[in-house]
């Protein structure tokens, strides 16, 4: 009978409390039973993406001070969790972002100056989210991560294999939505792996205010499927984690949550006021884990890569924050006009008369 | 009306593959008003089926589909039970086009059986449309005849808008007939559903039926009465009811929700805006008491029924009184 | 340092997947090795209110068919579940029931005419909260969770020893609500116990379809708290774990989630048509693993209840149903005004004019 | 006004030990807005604590709380961030009182920031007290100065009733100096911030400054405008707004929440029923624009500013004038 059987469901795997750890922190190699890293050319690429990572928020933190961008809220610390889940999806997967992951979007593709729309305050989203197979930055925690369990679905039902990459943080965990989310993707076995970047705060709220589980990817036991646990500042970890994630979601083995354990070192925003929250000596202790440092030191131990090419990862990484640069210096012409299309499919009578008013008004000014 | 929903779902099954239909109890069960009854058994369950009981989570992988080409239609069981959907369906639902200049739309339904009159126990008897008439970015319409039933809900399907689609429940088992599949008048249009000459009597969804009753009682008592059925409530095109106001001078608005606050607001400030120099009266509002919807034994004194709505044209045919005397 | 602290919480015991079981339906004892069946006191007490519950779910039913009531939401085979969470309590404890849980709020000592004051259409919620220590029957699913959790929080604030069960189904899990309380108590470490019905079907909804988890009971894991599986047909072992788990919650340990594995034998209510999606099969197979029948097979078995007892418990639930039937009889006057007063604490004008207008109607008709 | 609004917290929580604050980030940070600064150290994280990152929970703990005899105020962080919490407020905390009848009341304090014109990215900006004021039970209140802030809040925690505390976010930092504590008048009660003679702008919260403003300059070319600061939203108490239009003869009622729907639309509507025989021509509505908030570079052309504020109140000028001259 079918209701007895529902009880046989097997337990998964429960996630090790231990987080998967393929560098040391001195860029030594550990060995890991289950994790091999990647290999040189992708362990290459990772440190790419992270220095062309770290400049972009160096580049976006700078122009916020400036005030040239409304907003921006800083990865840095967290290049390894975003760059490495990034890097593991393939060529049609799509990334479902938050507002904190311009470095994941830039490795992924996205234009890093449209990334920065939304902080710069041209308009919402910059970028058109089908071309790059990137949901518009989402704002509202937890979201986005439905949406990233419809979107897989559909896939399927149209015949392409398309799996998602949701990212979020420690605090969003604490919504409604995030829950709904991992329990429509379970239920419905479709391939999302949720990464959830424990940077440690909510803003100022530590994760201990947030949830009372051994680990956030302990989460995952309650819907029947995989959690893992990853150190966040070790790039080839979480790229090893997340790939495998993502071939035994889209293998039909089911999604699953990623806790990649990280640290936000800048604030939360630049307007944000973390003196008055955190001890400074947390800071220091996690800067001593740099997840660049750390991938670096592997690269020179290991002869992956040579003062020549770490010299181009550099000059690629000025060259974008270059383009950014230039390109926030200038003004766009925003036309007011704007505003009323694509409101619905086409304008309707009453919003045209809303455009008229505001251009006559605007005529007068 | 129930039957005619039914088939509008299954029309819009049989014409294009990209619509599914889910929610809670929508698959073998038919749905709780038995909307989407068979939809499982005929279509399959690819087509149609049911989810776990999560309206933040429906409406959200609906979202998520529709970025992908989808068509879903979700229903929600009962109004009440929508909100839990409310930031999915106000900060993506409504806002993904704009947000993205168009590059998304999301082409998706909500179905929600809302209003009154049946007996429902609390929470089961909401009108929540004045929630999403103020939120821009979405359609929000809403049948009052089985004909518009079958024909809006096709158009909604085929909307590239996100539509809340609000079913009068207390009409489902209306027993219209109505030859299907039929096309009425575009769903952006008002329709007048009786012509009159004294005044305008303003309804949508459930209120409807009761203002052509009501129509009717004042016929035989000489007042000619004009039935205005707006159907798109957002975005409303006023063009039908301000040239109705314009002939009539007199008007009332009729819904079931509470009055503060309400739809009917909108529509009276607009036909006001509109229509002022025209208007022998205010227009009135006749509509729900200001309190959470009351227990089924006392339903009846909530909801505007001929009665009260007779009571709004007397009083308008004094006001007309009134200006005439001392205007 | 504390971040790294936070990742030491130990992983709380997993459930077994095998429901505590202290009574087999035969009505033999059952050896477990964490929990023994209550005293005989308490077990016949437990039938008692069984026998009671069972004609009273038998009573509304029937006046739901008659029209007396506008719906009733029968518990029939899932009284067991009910009365022992219920007799596990507390007396300054307080319940937080659904719809279908007015077993539970009889057993708690409610009114049983104004526990069917919301079904009957008179009221929404016939009693007075505070004076039965039991929150209103909760219709939107999983939303009186969160209550139970501030309220607990704010007796312990108050220096009250305070404990509350919520009552909840396999269905509610999916709600995003039940997650925010589900942490928002582990977090706090208020005395809250959720007791999921998991009576296998959420109207048409089988369980395979709300969850994939291993048990519902698994959830506590993401939570950081306890969870246990118990037999729900089993009043003495549904019993035993609940007692257990309040005071372990009341100690400080922690709140928990406690999955009963019951069954709905009735229709969802009496407008439902179960034949549409559930095989008669199931029906009979729970129907032989009926709760009531099993605990009196032991009570008799070990005599502690005899023919006269169990006579007496019969006309107590006789009683009950007639008192029900008659008040059910009549036909209370219900006041219109009485729509104006408690919307806010005092009338404001508005609403007053609108009760005037209201009475004039009335005056006219 | 976060002075203002600190401080009334600060008294309330010296007063009454049963008042707690709580919410996202309200402890050590003080809240992204500082409202609450210093509240946890001086009193203590018994008295003002930060909760896990889930609104409809926040809600629902307060929810608890009040039953249990305390005198919970939350902090929706920003505006749009009080949709997940919908559900709790429309079908508990509004209707809790009623359910019960009056057993179980619940004094919960919702501080919600609201509003736009700080440059806030999408969903920082949204003004949604239409959706509160339509739901029966709750009391919907939103200071327009910093004295009223500290009034009001002090006096909506000390109400019976569930109140949803909306705080015009750009009015934080208004340097407007004030003697606390103060005590204005009672938050039913709309007040005449400005008399006149000419025509009754309508306001509240953050455009009260701004209706200010336009009576300074309406004044300068001659026309005295008499400016009303609703405060509390509902239960609407009319009778103010009423006298004055009644004397003034002309209405403009001006909000940021998009005009559609908005709470204008009641205002209006309600003002022309009260005082049809009085108007000289409709009551107008100057408020958002009918689209989703707009980017930060875009929002000054949704927000209703001096300039629109002045074009009405010139048009129901020319409109008296068409009365006069054809009416
Ligand atoms: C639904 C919702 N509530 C509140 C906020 C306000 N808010 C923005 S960021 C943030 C903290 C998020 O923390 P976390 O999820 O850990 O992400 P992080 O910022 O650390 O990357 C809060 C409370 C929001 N954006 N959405
Ligand atoms: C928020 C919400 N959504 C939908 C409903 C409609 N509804 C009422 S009962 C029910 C099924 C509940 O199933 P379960 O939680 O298993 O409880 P059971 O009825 O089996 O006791 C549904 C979907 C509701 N009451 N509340
Ligand atoms: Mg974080
Ligand atoms: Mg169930």
């Amino acid at each position: 009978m079918k209701h007895t059987d529902e009880r046989s469901r097997p337990v998964p795997p429960l996630p090790s409390q231990e987080p998967v750890r393929l560098v040391d922190r001195h860029g030594r190699r550990h060995e890991h039973s289950s994790f091999t890293a990647p290999d040189h050319a992708v362990l290459a690429e990772l440190h790419r993406a992270m220095v062309i990572g770290r400049r972009f928020n160096q580049q976006a933190s700078t122009l916020a001070r400036q005030g040239r961008l409304a907003v921006y809220p800083s990865s840095k610390g967290q290049e390894a969790a975003q760059v490495g889940g990034v890097l593991a999806l393939s060529e049609q997967d799509w990334l479902f972002p938050s507002y904190r992951d311009s470095v994941a979007m830039v490795t992924h593709g996205v234009d890093p100056v449209k990334t920065l729309t939304l902080f710069r305050g041209d308009w919402h989203s910059g970028y058109n989210p089908h071309h790059y197979r990137c949901a518009p930055q989402c704002t509202p925690l937890a979201t986005n991560a439905s949406h990233a369990v419809g979107l897989t679905y559909a896939a399927r039902r149209k015949g392409r294999d398309v799996a998602a990459l949701v990212l979020m943080g420690d605090g969003a965990t604490s919504e409604g939505d995030a829950h709904e989310a991992y329990n429509f993707a379970a239920v419905w076995n479709t391939p999302v792996v949720f990464l959830i970047q424990n940077n440690h705060w909510a803003i100022s709220v530590p994760v201990h205010r947030q949830s009372a589980a051994p680990t956030l990817a302990h989460k995952a036991v309650g819907y029947g499927i995989r959690g893992y646990n990853v150190d966040g500042n070790d790039a080839a970890a979480v790229h090893a984690v997340v790939a495998h994630a993502l071939a035994e979601a889209r293998a039909g083995h089911g999604p699953a949550i990623v806790e990649a354990l990280t640290y936000r070192v800048d604030p939360h925003t630049n307007s944000d006021a973390p003196q008055r929250y955190r001890d400074p000596a947390e800071v220091a202790y996690w800067s001593e884990r740099d997840p660049l440092t750390r991938l670096e030191a592997l690269l020179r131990n290991e002869q992956i890569v040579d003062d020549g090419l770490l010299e181009i990862y550099e000059r690629d990484a000025e060259r974008v924050a270059g383009r950014v640069r230039e390109r926030m210096a200038g003004q766009d012409r925003l036309d007011p006009a704007s505003l009323f299309t694509d409101v619905y499919a086409t304008v309707p009578p009453s919003l045209e008369r809303q455009r008229r008013e505001l251009a006559e008004e605007l005529r007068e000014v | 009306m129930g039957a005619a929903l039914n088939q509008a779902l299954r029309d819009a099954l049989a014409e294009d593959p990209d619509v599914v239909v889910y929610g809670e109890d929508v698959g073998p069960l038919g749905g709780v008003f038995r909307v989407t009854d068979d939809l499982a058994s005929d279509f399959g369950e690819e087509r149609c089926f049911d989810s776990p009981l999560a309206e933040s989570g429906i409406v959200g992988t609906a979202i998520g589909m529709a970025m992908y080409g989808m068509r879903p239609v979700v229903e929600m069981q009962f109004d009440a039970f929508a909100y839990p959907a409310f930031e999915q369906v106000v900060s993506h639902l409504a806002k993904m086009r704009n947000r993205t200049r168009g590059a998304l739309t999301l082409p998706v339904v909500i179905r929600i059986p809302y209003g009154g009159g049946i007996g429902g126990v609390e929470h089961h008897s909401d009108s929540s449309e004045a929630y999403y008439t103020h939120t821009p970015g979405l359609r929000v319409v809403t049948p009052g005849t089985p004909a518009d039933a079958y024909s809006m809900l096709r158009e909604a399907i085929a909307c590239d808008d996100p539509v809340v689609f609000l079913e009068p429940k207390r009409r489902y088992w209306s027993r219209q007939s109505v030859e299907l599949p039929v096309r009425t008048r575009p769903m952006a249009r008002s329709v007048v559903r009786r012509p009159g000459t004294d005044l305008t009597l303003i309804a949508y969804g459930p209120t409807v039926e009761t203002a052509l009753e009501a129509a009717e009682q004042a016929a035989a008592e000489g007042c000619e009465v004009e039935v205005v059925d707006l159907r798109q409530l957002a975005p409303f095109d006023d063009a039908t009811v301000t040239a109705s106001v314009r002939r009539t001078g007199r008007a009332v608005v009729v819904h079931e929700a509470s009055v503060f606050g309400g739809y009917g607001a909108e529509v009276a400030a607009r036909v006001t805006e509109q229509c002022f120099h025209y208007l022998e009266a205010p227009v009135l509002r006749v509509g729900g008491l200001d309190v959470p919807y009351p227990p089924p034994k006392l339903e009846e004194h909530h909801l505007p029924g001929v009665d009260r709505i007779l009571a709004a044209v007397d009083r308008l045919q004094w006001e007309s009184q009134w200006t005439e005397d001392h205007g």
